[in-house]
């Protein structure tokens, strides 16, 4: 910690190059990540088309987010922990007042918050499942054998912002720019690892969507 | 002259009453932000506390810490100067000025050797001893020799407590904090930009009651006023709880009292007592007044980002990264795409066709 | 050769000011008055949020706490074209004036009134013979004998303690102090009195800005909303308190400020002789009852009068670049153009570079440079700022109250008008103008109070509140008559943000050394003029004069950076 | 001794000419779920981790880190990434080859979209290039390049069972008809096992008055170069049904009751070959739906037995051809119910993709079937209806292995059944 | 003339959109320091400085104990005010200094404050004093 003289230098830091830096990486990884994918193209389809691509690569983009009955019930829990996490943390994510400032100086997007204590109960369930979903990582047999060190990898820095955020947020340590101050950094340490990792799922999902509701749209199938 | 009674006797020689002396007390004990409870034991230790020397020095600073304690009235300055310090050298008040004002300070500083106070406001530069001296004396040397038969040192105010203003990116003169200088001594920091006078006089308050110094924090300030952040003890807290919030000043949300973080409050980050003790005899406050909470008792809070930026903003040129950034990765991005077709199309120039006839050479083979 | 008397440090002011006086015989041949402390405050405000910079700036004094606040969010309104509501600029005003009666009270009674009241003295007085004397002068009700033999009590008991603490090795019994016992302990008890009083009239600032010292403010207008069915907004409660405070301010000035000097100005006839300065007097003009960019709606108008000259008030204007300029040729600074240039504040440059004798040192180098303030000088002459400067400029403008003002206190005094051009003339003139700013402040306030009541409570202006509103680039300058003086601030904003800023303040005007062609400051030329000293070891007089200008040494001292060029070397010792 | 000519050194190159933008998003964006696996019914029906899909895709995934990614690039040059050797191919073969039927069950579940049995035909095509294909389907292929047929069936053998049904119905098959409209194709099992089939088309045909024929040089629709994953092969045997039918002029091929020749015909052979067809190609439902829509196929006569039908993967779920079969059989049944999860969502027999011909899988093949097995029951009929002769195959002999006594028909001539005979009274 | 100015601004304070509800809080705190004062006899101050407090919260506070039966001023070193809100047994104690500037406010649970007794040492100086005489 020589580096900073105290927890203000830090969430000095934070805030100031460290933000930068993690904004350069975030930006420079997607983009990279994402041209490689559209560069690498796709062969001319020569057959012909039963229907369309792009309105069923749109909708397929919207319709995979609902799960088959078939596979809910032979897999309830990742899909309700995965919906409730998903969604508790996008509450979190955009309804967090301090997160909508963020993004309006961002973006210049804004839209009204929700009360803390409801931000607060979906920080909660969000970590709860998070810790959920680990443990049945490490217990359910496929994903215990699918699961690689970047799995827990980003299990870690997913689970981090959420937890530091509660603890900023509850005043759990002291002073309270060491909270906010690793609150901030543990999203950029996000930030830095999302575009090398399988976080990029958050954007490369919208472009694997399109393309095999595209496929399908193309021979006629319901996707 | 040696004549010093303690502040029991000196009280009781103006005719105060034992009932007297109890409201005094209670008042102290508010003043030191202890709990009720504890009056009776502040009782017991002023009836045998004497008033402490206090030499006040001057360094890089603007005088509004000085100001401040003279808007204290609990106790009164004049109450203060007069029944539980010696203030003996102080710029700002003391009659006299040149050789005689600096004979005065080392007049207390012989005579109190080992007891008395030092306070100091403002930052020490360090680059040049030319950018700060009184008497020709360098702020360095003076405080080194000040403080060298001190009982403790006060930091009065953010400058002499972390370097403050002066010490502001690009610090132009190496102006550096007190504890940052003195390590043999215990240094109690008591910042704001001014600090609240009633936390001033607390801390002087303390060590004349109990002849010691108040348990500090972190960053060598007293926890009994610095202990909880604006954001925590302010009235404004329940409206962001409930997500209410002033959009600009002077909205309807400004005038209801809602939440200013977004106008840029640095309350969460900031351990002050201004939501309690708020200012000038309690009658108002910067959040009551409408504008957010600049962050003043922190460390570094002037390059803590803009004062109307909210805290969760990040206060860098973000605009410019990711500016760059787009340009970057537009470029790799295209560098990388190119080489991800290169090696595609060096693939397909090295197909060399399947037949069915390979299987059997490879079953040949093997 | 004679010796060369040091005062430093100058206490009872704001700053770390040092004065050297070359002694011919008893008599000071010449003055040098030195400022001792930089910070780079200017240079730290590069590249910072235009909106910001009040903070800062506030910061460079602490005792006219609200001055380079208002002076700063002045400047970026300037240079964006920014209108503010009418109520917040009867708000600052108000704001405003209140610092004026709250800084002139305190210098006169807590940094002045020691150099002329013998505290040690007033032990000696009989309490009846003060009432007598404070009755006569007053009908102040803090008056009775009892009142002062309690006060005397109390002062016996401190005294005989042993610890005289700020009182501490004063010149006490120097043979200049001439106020009989009575007259000291009455003052003595009304230095304790305003202590208490000005805690009160500060809330006025707390009301508005949060806190005193460094209330706040706001680029387009003030924080403070109003709304009467809130508590948490200016309301009747609050309103009624900002009322009670002038009215404070109101009695405490017409019952005790304005008698007591009086009184004690007739004690010391002989110091409206000597420590007239530079004989020319500079206004920038506040106050406005419309808007800043409205000079004739200014209830302090601006001017320039001349070498004494008051049949003529001169117009100033602070964009152009012959008129106001800074020079270096004695202060610890150097010029791209070479030592001996001028340099108006939005071309300035500073380069920090200290040459002075290593600390610790006895005496100054005062032939080359000995000081951190600069030299402004408008169109190459000295000027002093300050009281003297507005009263005069208000009398020669034929301000009616001003006329009866000076005009009754030369009278009582039985004085001429050149008496003004002196040491006690200035610290008249300060309390003359106390009385005729808080006078002018019931009006500030009903103003407001109309406005309230025809249902406009607008008090912030968003329209350019957002800096993407903004053109890329901006100048202005943003000015008012603080306390202590004229006082401006140059900015420059690039990009969005502070690309250059300059304050050019009253007490550089003053305080600052000799500019290139050897003419001193107000405060050098002060010295110079009659000052014999009794008793080199103890040189009360100085004090006296130099007081006389409430200096303010903190403010005075600056560092800019115009060209964005790596300006500060550290010279390596 | 010198290298063998299909190599790993061929297969990676194989693995790396596959990867496009797609192949790059689904990488990018699978998250490790599982849900894949829930959707495999060898994963379903042993429980064993490895045959989740998005695992059988291993191969292809180490390749596109390595090669097609900045991060992977490192790791490679910093040799920390896990390289594709023949040993991990060797590993992943049974996966890929016995262990999955390409029916693209997974594709439809993946919550982020991705096509994993698409991405698993391409890991074929590196199997094959380093000669890791069963021996099955390299006989099969083998067959089929050098006989016509994978089973190994020549011209002379439809050509008498062609007598064979010209003489037991009276009806005339045209071979070699140059300007017919339609030739039909049909799958090799069909010529062996269900010539019912060959008698159903003739009877529709005659009804529907259309022109069709056979091709001798092109009779077979079977594509084992697709199920091998050669696309090398495939190109080979698709080249023949588009020079049978440009020969012959028509301008419709019919694909049989065969699903992955549906799939190869219709949506792969154009790319193969690398242009479009001068001719359409329609699966024999579609046919059959269109002609009974359009009023010239009458039927009469219903079934009344409790029947299902079972989707063959490659018609339905990747051809598109669902709601067809269903108007037909609501046409001649009363009681036609549909399985859990049928349609789109079918549960595969476990034959299809090549696997039926890889006698390497007859065991886990019959392990997988058990899906089947627990549907059919679930939905206890008396008929099992189809429209692929290679699910038919299987599922018959699912069926026989679990002594359940379920019928398998074709859809096709089922609807044949119940065409209205000349000059019946409808 | 800005006296009555103010006296003709109409004032409606409606609406708890301005209600931060700080003080439900210290209504319950109170209520069960007065419990633990009649079960346990146990007095209880609260230091109404340290209160994080709305402008108007504690006008509130106070309109709402209203004022009780009973009130005593005490004069040491300044005004002190001791009364009875309407709710027994909940004192208001107000310190004023000698400038009439309130230096500490209390909420007292007791029967009776502590400082309103007589003291023991002042009573013996009173012994003192009355035997010279």
């Amino acid at each position: 910690m020589e580096m900073f003289s105290n927890a203000n230098d830090f969430l000095i830091w934070v805030r100031g190059d460290a933000f930068n830096i993690a904004l350069f990486i975030l930006i420079i990884g997607i983009f990279i990540r994402v041209m490689e994918i559209f560069l690498l193209g796709r062969k001319k389809d020569f057959s012909e088309p039963r229907g369309t691509e792009w309105g069923p690569g749109l909708k397929n983009i919207v319709s995979r987010s609902v799960v088959d009955s078939g596979t809910f019930k032979r897999a309830p829990f990742i899909v309700i922990v995965g919906y409730i996490w998903h969604i508790c943390f996008f509450i979190v994510l955009l309804f967090f007042v301090p997160h909508i400032e963020l993004i309006n100086a961002m973006l210049g997007l804004q839209w009204p918050g929700l009360p803390s204590q409801l931000v607060d109960a979906a920080t909660v369930i969000a970590i709860v499942s998070l810790i959920a979903m680990l443990w049945h990582r490490l217990t359910h047999p496929v994903l215990k054998f699918l699961s690689t060190y970047e799995d827990y990898l980003v299990w870690f820095v997913t689970f981090l912002p959420l937890l530091t955020g509660y603890i900023a947020f509850h005043r759990m340590i002291d002073p309270y720019p060491l909270a906010l101050g690793l609150h901030i950094f543990s999203v950029e340490l996000l930030m830095v690892v999302f575009p090398f990792t399988k976080l990029m799922h958050a954007i490369t999902l919208f472009i694997a969507r399109w393309y095999t509701g595209a496929m399908m749209g193309r021979k006629g199938i319901e996707s | 002259m040696m004549n010093k009674k303690t502040l029991f006797e000196s009280l009781q020689q103006q005719g105060v009453t034992r009932r007297g002396f109890m409201k005094y007390c209670t008042a102290l004990t508010s003043l030191m932000a202890l709990p009720p409870s504890m009056i009776p034991i502040v009782a017991n230790a002023l009836e045998s506390a004497k008033r402490p020397s206090v030499i006040w020095l001057s360094f890089q600073e603007c005088t509004g810490c000085a100001e401040s304690l003279l808007r204290s009235h609990s106790p009164t300055v004049e109450g203060l100067i007069f029944d539980h310090i010696s203030l003996d050298y102080q710029h700002t008040l003391q009659a006299a000025a040149g050789d005689a004002a600096e004979h005065a300070r080392e007049q207390a500083m012989k005579e109190h050797y080992g007891k008395y106070l030092v306070v100091v406001d403002g930052s020490i530069p360090l680059a040049d001893p030319g950018y700060s001296t009184i008497a020709g004396i360098s702020n360095l040397d003076m405080l080194n020799e000040t403080v060298a038969g001190a009982a403790a040192v006060i930091a009065v105010g953010t400058c002499s407590a972390y370097g403050g203003l002066p010490m502001a990116d690009p610090n132009p003169t190496g102006a550096v904090s007190v504890s940052s200088l003195v390590k043999d001594k215990p240094v109690i920091n008591v910042p704001g930009c001014p600090p609240i006078p009633t936390v001033i006089t607390g801390v002087l308050a303390h060590y004349l009651t109990f002849g010691s110094i108040p348990e500090l924090d972190d960053l060598g300030r007293p926890k009994v006023f610095y202990g909880q952040s604006i954001h925590d003890r302010c009235y404004r807290r329940p409206f962001y709880d409930k997500g209410l919030f002033a959009e600009t000043f002077d909205d309807e949300g400004a005038k209801k009292g809602w939440c200013l973080y977004r106008l840029g409050c640095k309350g969460p980050m900031t351990y002050n007592a201004c939501a309690t003790l708020k200012w000038n005899q309690q009658t108002s406050w910067p959040v009551e007044s409408g504008h957010g909470c600049l962050g003043c008792s922190e460390p570094n809070f002037w390059d803590a980002g803009s004062f109307y930026k909210a805290l969760s903003i990040p206060d860098g040129d973000y605009a410019k990264a990711a500016g760059y950034a787009v340009a970057t990765g537009v470029a790799l991005g295209a560098a990388a795409g190119f080489a991800n077709q290169k090696t595609k199309s060096s693939a397909v120039s090295q197909h060399t066709k399947v037949t069915v006839d390979d299987f059997d050479m490879n079953k040949d083979k093997k | 050769m004679s010796e060369r008397i040091v005062v430093d440090p100058i206490t009872r002011i704001e700053g770390h000011l040092r004065i050297e006086a070359q002694m011919d015989g008893d008599k000071i041949a010449q003055a040098y008055s030195a400022g001792t402390m930089v910070r780079g405050i200017e240079l730290i405000l590069k590249g910072r949020d235009p909106r910001d910079a009040w903070a800062f700036t506030q910061r460079i004094c602490g005792v006219c706490t609200l001055v380079h606040g208002i002076a700063a969010v002045r400047s970026v309104e300037n240079a964006l074209n920014y209108p503010i509501p009418h109520n917040a600029q009867l708000i600052r005003n108000l704001m405003i004036m209140a610092q004026y009666v709250h800084d002139h009270v305190m210098h006169f009674y807590h940094l002045h009134a020691l150099d002329w009241v013998d505290v040690v003295s007033a032990l000696d007085a009989d309490p009846k013979a003060t009432s007598a004397l404070a009755q006569s002068i007053s009908k102040w009700p803090k008056s009775s004998p009892g009142y002062f033999a309690d006060m005397k009590k109390k002062l016996k008991t401190f005294v005989e303690g042993g610890q005289l603490g700020i009182f501490s090795n004063a010149y006490w019994g120097h043979p200049a102090y001439k106020l009989p016992p009575e007259a000291n302990l009455m003052a003595v008890s009304h230095y304790l009195e305003a202590l208490s009083w000005q805690r009160d009239v500060a809330k006025l600032h707390t009301i508005f800005g949060g806190k005193n010292p460094h209330p706040n403010f706001l680029v387009g207008g003030v924080a403070s909303a109003i709304d009467l069915n809130s508590d948490s907004a200016i309301n009747i409660k609050k309103l009624s308190q900002v009322q009670d405070a002038i009215n404070q301010m109101m009695t405490f000035v017409d019952q005790v400020y304005v008698p007591d000097t009086l009184a004690i100005a007739s004690f010391y006839k002989d110091w409206f002789k000597r420590g007239e300065g530079v004989g020319n007097f500079m206004c920038f003009g506040d106050l406005p009852s419309t808007s800043m960019d409205d000079p004739s709606s200014f209830f302090l108008p601006s001017g320039i009068i001349l070498n004494r000259d008051l049949s003529k008030v001169h117009p100033l204007d602070l964009n152009n670049s012959e008129e106001i300029q800074e020079y270096i040729s004695h202060s610890w600074y150097d010029y791209s153009g070479g030592k001996d240039s001028g340099l108006h504040p939005y071309d300035g440059e500073t380069d920090l570079n200290y040459s002075g004798p290593k600390p610790p040192y006895k005496h100054l180098d005062v032939e080359n440079s000995y000081s951190w303030l600069k030299s402004p000088r408008w169109k190459g002459m000295p000027m002093e700022v300050g009281p003297l400067a507005r009263v005069l400029t208000l009398y020669a403008k034929g301000h009616e109250q001003t006329k009866d003002l000076v005009g009754m206190t030369l009278n009582k005094l039985d004085l001429p008008v050149e008496a003004l051009y002196s040491t006690m003339g200035r610290t008249a003139a300060r309390t003359l103008e106390t009385k005729i700013i808080v006078d002018g402040m019931q009006g500030m306030f009903d103003q407001l109070m109309m406005n309230i009541k025809a249902g406009d409570t607008k008090t912030f202006n968003e329209k350019l509140w957002e800096p993407s509103s903004w053109p890329k680039k901006a100048q202005g300058v943003g000015f008012m008559e603080a306390p202590r003086g004229a006082l401006g601030h140059w900015i420059v904003i690039e990009d969005k943000k502070i690309a250059n800023y300059q304050a050019v303040v009253p007490s550089t005007w003053n305080a600052g050394p000799r500019d290139p062609s050897g003419k001193p400051g107000a405060y050098e030329a002060a010295l110079e003029d009659n000052h014999q000293l009794h008793d080199p070891k103890q040189p009360l007089e100085i004090l006296r004069t130099i007081h006389s200008f409430d200096p303010c040494i903190a403010c005075a001292v600056h560092v800019t950076d115009p060209d964005g060029e790596e300006l500060v070397k550290v010279k390596v010792t | 001794m010198s290298t063998p000519v299909l190599n790993i050194t061929k297969g990676i190159n194989a693995l790396k000419e596959q990867i496009d933008a797609p192949t790059a998003a689904f990488f990018s964006s699978c998250v490790h779920c599982g849900l894949c696996a829930e959707a495999c019914l060898f994963y379903t029906e042993t429980n064993e981790p490895k045959y989740t899909p998005i695992n059988k895709v291993e191969p292809l995934r180490r390749v596109w880190e390595s090669e097609y990614t900045l991060l992977g690039k490192v790791k490679k040059i910093l040799g920390l990434s896990k390289p594709v050797t023949d040993e991990l191919l060797a590993e992943w073969e049974p996966l890929i080859y016995d262990g999955c039927t390409l029916c693209g069950r997974c594709s439809m579940v993946c919550p982020v979209g991705n096509d994993i049995s698409g991405m698993i035909r391409k890991v074929r095509e590196g199997m094959v290039a380093s000669d890791h294909a069963p021996e099955g389907l390299i006989g099969a292929s083998t067959r089929a390049v050098k006989i016509g047929s994978p089973m190994g069936i020549r011209l002379k053998a439809l050509q008498a069972q062609i007598k064979h049904i010209e003489k037991d119905t009276g009806l005339t098959i045209p071979i070699d008809v140059e300007g017919a409209d339609y030739m039909a194709l049909l799958s090799s099992m069909e010529i062996i096992n269900f010539p019912e089939y060959i008698e159903s088309l003739a009877k529709i045909f005659k009804q529907a008055n259309l022109s069709w024929t056979l091709s001798s040089e092109a009779f077979e629709a079977t594509n084992s170069g697709i199920q091998i994953g050669s696309s090398d092969i495939a190109r080979e045997l698709i080249q023949r049904v588009v020079d049978g039918a440009e020969k012959l002029k028509v301008k419709y091929v019919i694909s049989p009751e065969c699903g992955h020749a549906f799939t190869a015909i219709r949506w792969d052979g154009p790319n193969l070959i690398g242009k479009t067809y001068p001719f359409k190609v329609v699966h024999i439902l579609e046919l059959l739906d269109e002609l009974q829509q359009s009023g010239r196929l009458k039927t009469s006569g219903v079934e009344d037995k409790k029947l299902t039908f079972h989707d063959p993967c490659q018609i339905v779920r990747k051809g598109g051809v669902e709601a067809q079969p269903r108007r037909l059989l609501n046409q001649v049944a009363t009681d036609f119910v549909e399985m859990s999860d049928a349609g789109k969502m079918n549960w595969c027999c476990g034959g299809g993709g090549g696997v039926s011909a890889n006698e390497r899988a007859d065991e886990i093949r019959l392990k997988a079937f058990n899906r089947k097995k627990s549907q059919l029951e679930e939905v206890d009929v008396e008929v099992l209806v189809t429209a692929c002769a290679n699910c038919r195959l299987i599922l018959e002999e699912g069926l026989e292995e679990n002594n359940m006594d379920i019928p398998v028909v074709g859809l096709s001539e089922l609807i044949s059944e119940h065409l209205v005979e000349d000059g019946e009274k409808i | 003339m800005s006296s009555q100015a103010l006296a003709d601004i109409k004032v409606q304070v409606e609406s708890n959109e301005y209600e931060s509800g700080n003080l439900d809080s210290i209504l319950s705190e109170i209520a069960f320091h007065l419990e633990q004062l009649l079960e346990q006899k146990k007095t209880h101050s609260i230091d109404l400085r340290a209160m994080p407090w709305s402008p108007g919260d504690e006008d509130k506070l106070e309109a709402y104990l209203g004022q009780g039966e009973i009130q005593i001023e005490l004069n040491a070193l300044g005004k002190s005010l001791f009364y009875e809100t309407q709710y027994s047994g909940i004192w208001i104690v107000t310190h004023y200094n000698q400038e009439d500037e309130i230096i500490g406010k209390l909420i007292e649970i007791t029967y009776m404050p502590e400082m309103v007794f007589s003291q023991k040492d002042d009573v013996k100086d009173s012994i003192e004093r009355l035997k010279q005489y």
